[in-house]
């Protein structure tokens, strides 16, 4: 876990000032989980600090490689800064920086279902050392793994995801990190969040701590490290 | 080049009146998510995206969508009475778990006993499997809907499918512009037949060994 | 799943109108799932129900094996209609009834540690074969257990633990059976309703069909099948 | 018998005062719980349950409780500002994944090289485990408060435990009614002994070796 500032009135307080502070620390050859689905959730501000930090050599875990929309992940793959990417959906027609990228060998693909994605990330915020998924079993996409029949059923034995960094979005958040998503952009945001050792979020609002009710809290700040706020968004 | 059958509402509206009252039905990306504009609202059926979304229509004629509430092919939707939201994790627990009554799938090629194959073509290098392996493997009820044909004028509906499967033996039900296919033990059964197109004509477009419809009512031959 | 009711207006109504309409089908012999965590969250309504039922040869999985308090699981125990107990922390000392069925060999007992109970619940909701926990490992509770080291630590293969019935409390409910559940009470409550395949709520309260916010729902009612609405609580 | 050493309160102050400002810290059942009460506000530490509970403290005199909230001994406790509630599931990913900077429990036996026995004793047929493995296995730091002696007046540190583990290797501090004793690599270390207790009788009262503690501040040697 990243190390954590306090405020002056020894509040702990997780919000950095600028996107270049909320990358900072990313890596050559991190894994960098980044949340988003179909365009919505997409933490696009963190992304670009990304891009605009130069680290290479990057593992990309993301559901897409790019859509053709300017902020999202398309642009570390135009860069040049991606050596692997691990995604459900990479073949998004507009996907062309990845296509080009993946076509010339410059980039390796793990093309895993988009329910072992969203699993191994959890597992591995969960501490677990992995699990067994009937998803995939007999297909192309599982030869050679492990499997065993549970209940009569072939199973594959999928290990967890970790990240070194997690991009996640968030509608509100709180200083301590206390996040709250909006429809559909909750996604792979709060697993992405629990997966990595730092995790980095955007936000487009920051309500006081004590703002939401501690029942409505989606994600709790123990997962989050660093919060932007944009307020951007709605 | 006029299309034979039904254009996709029609065909969505084949689907939507075959979903059980009440039921929860996931929509994947492609043609199935026309099955939310035309279904009747008095089924109460309760679809799932597999982003996340529990509960939702499609929109009305000029009612403006909310960016956060996307179909599986991020057409902006509306949430209904009583939606719930949920995370990744969570939505694909419910498609394994099997409490998805049905999916609605889009498919490159569906065999005579059920094989799916919906994500990969044999040529391409790269290829995008999203949500399908677990749709397809959970859920209670597969349903294709389809072109009959490729493109290229090949038939999708095929004694063994030569594209990578998706799961195997799962399609229960195959709806294209053409026709509605039952899955049955025994082999394809056709339900119902467009308006426009005899059974010879559905044949010549299926690479399988196809039952015909049962005769309208009033007309058996006992 | 259990047959959906519908009412005349068409709309899913997953109400109940008594405790023994709730627990309608449990049978002899049946993997009963009880939710509540140190006295709160427990739903005594439908414990009642089971005791009423007079339904023997239950395997009961629940966090204790009673507090000492009369709607709680210990009337089962009482009742003799517990064959075997799955739970994290049996001992408590009120838990008489219990303990005397234990001490006289007509209960067994399989002891397990919370967080693994808690995920074997969800692996058998989220339809996975199992998962590798390193929890328990090098300790007598999984002497003789299936041990792999993952990443230099070894892990226990859990299985999955599904029940036939789940009864639950919750705070809220909707007719569709969306729940809100009340700080602390949440609980084991949500993940053994994601477990079961007849899952049975008893609420404080029922709200309108779109009376929960659908950011704020906690459990989806498409892991509900029956609501019972005492009234109770706060 | 008066109490030797600490009263409750004061043994919590001191496992309170070693809890790193804003850190999160899992209090398990028993002795621990009082160490919600006994911490200074202003080291803004955000307390742990395992029933879901994240960020709350003791009740303040004549506060009323809420029955929906409480903490590892069911004992009502109130939610700071910033709580946030999860479900089981969550509570020990949080547990195993890492995420606690520290957790306190209680024991039975805690050995010189760490292990931790807290769950059983040998001779009960009847045990009960609860969180305590997950939180002793995941938690970065584990931190032990009980008493120094057991009922029967044996001690509870010890070479070697006799009692089933709850995990091996695992406590870094142990906090007694008698002293503060670090768990470093070669052996067990007074770092703190209470007003009334000599060296000598806490060497009595464990049945493993420790190193003295440091002398005060101004009196050294050199």
């Amino acid at each position: 876990m990243a190390k954590r500032t306090e405020s002056p009135g020894g509040v702990p307080d997780k919000t950095v000032s600028d996107p270049a502070a909320a990358v900072a620390g990313v890596r050559d050859g991190a894994v960098v989980l980044v949340g988003g689905w179909g365009g919505i959730g997409v933490p696009e501000e963190l992304i670009g600090a990304v891009a605009a930090s130069g680290v290479t050599d990057l593992v990309l875990a993301s559901n897409n490689c790019g859509m053709g929309r300017p902020g999202d992940v398309g642009q570390l793959f135009r860069n040049g800064q991606v050596r692997r990417a691990i995604a459900t959906f990479p073949a998004h027609p507009a996907a062309t920086d990845f296509r080009t990228r993946f076509e010339n060998g410059e980039v390796e693909l793990e093309l895993i279902p988009q329910g072992t994605l969203a699993e191994r990330l959890r597992a591995a915020g969960a501490g677990l050392g992995g699990f067994f998924t009937p998803t995939g079993a007999g297909t192309r996409l599982t030869a050679g793994r492990e499997t065993r029949v549970i209940d009569g059923l072939p199973h594959i034995l999928e290990p967890p995801l970790r990240g070194d960094m997690a991009l996640i979005k968030a509608d509100q958040a709180d200083g301590l990190g206390n996040l709250r998503f909006r429809y559909a952009a909750r996604g792979l945001n709060p697993i992405m969040a629990m997966a990595a050792r730092t995790t980095v979020v955007q936000a487009d609002e920051l309500v006081p701590v004590g703002g939401i009710h501690p029942d409505d809290v989606h994600l709790p700040g123990i997962f989050v490290d660093r919060v932007l706020v944009t307020g951007g968004g709605r | 080049m006029s299309r034979q059958g039904w254009d996709v509402a029609a065909q969505a509206r084949q689907v939507a009146r075959r979903l059980r009252p009440g039921s929860y039905v996931n929509l994947g990306v492609g043609m199935p998510t026309a099955v939310a504009d035309q279904v009747d609202p008095e089924q109460r059926v309760i679809f799932h995206c597999e982003n996340g979304l529990i509960g939702y229509r499609g929109l009305t004629d000029g009612e403006e969508g909310d960016p956060d509430v996307i179909d599986a092919g991020s057409r902006p939707v509306a949430l209904a009475p009583g939606a719930a939201i949920v995370g990744h994790d969570m939505s694909f627990a419910i498609a394994r778990g099997g409490r998805l009554d049905a999916t609605v799938l889009g498919a490159y090629q569906v065999s005579a006993d059920g094989d799916l194959a919906s994500w990969a073509t044999p040529e391409a290098r790269l290829s995008g499997v999203g949500g399908a392996m677990d749709l397809a493997l959970g859920a209670q009820r597969v349903i294709v809907m389809m072109r009959h044909r490729a493109r290229d004028g090949s038939p999708k509906i095929v004694r063994r499918c030569s594209y990578p499967l998706t799961a195997p033996r799962c399609v229960r039900l195959v709806v294209t512009e053409l026709a509605v296919l039952d899955v049955l033990p025994d082999g394809l059964t056709v339900t119902e037949l467009a308006p426009d197109v005899t059974f010879e004509e559905l044949e010549n477009a299926t690479d399988a060994p196809l039952r015909p419809p049962p005769p309208p009512v009033g007309q058996g031959t006992a």
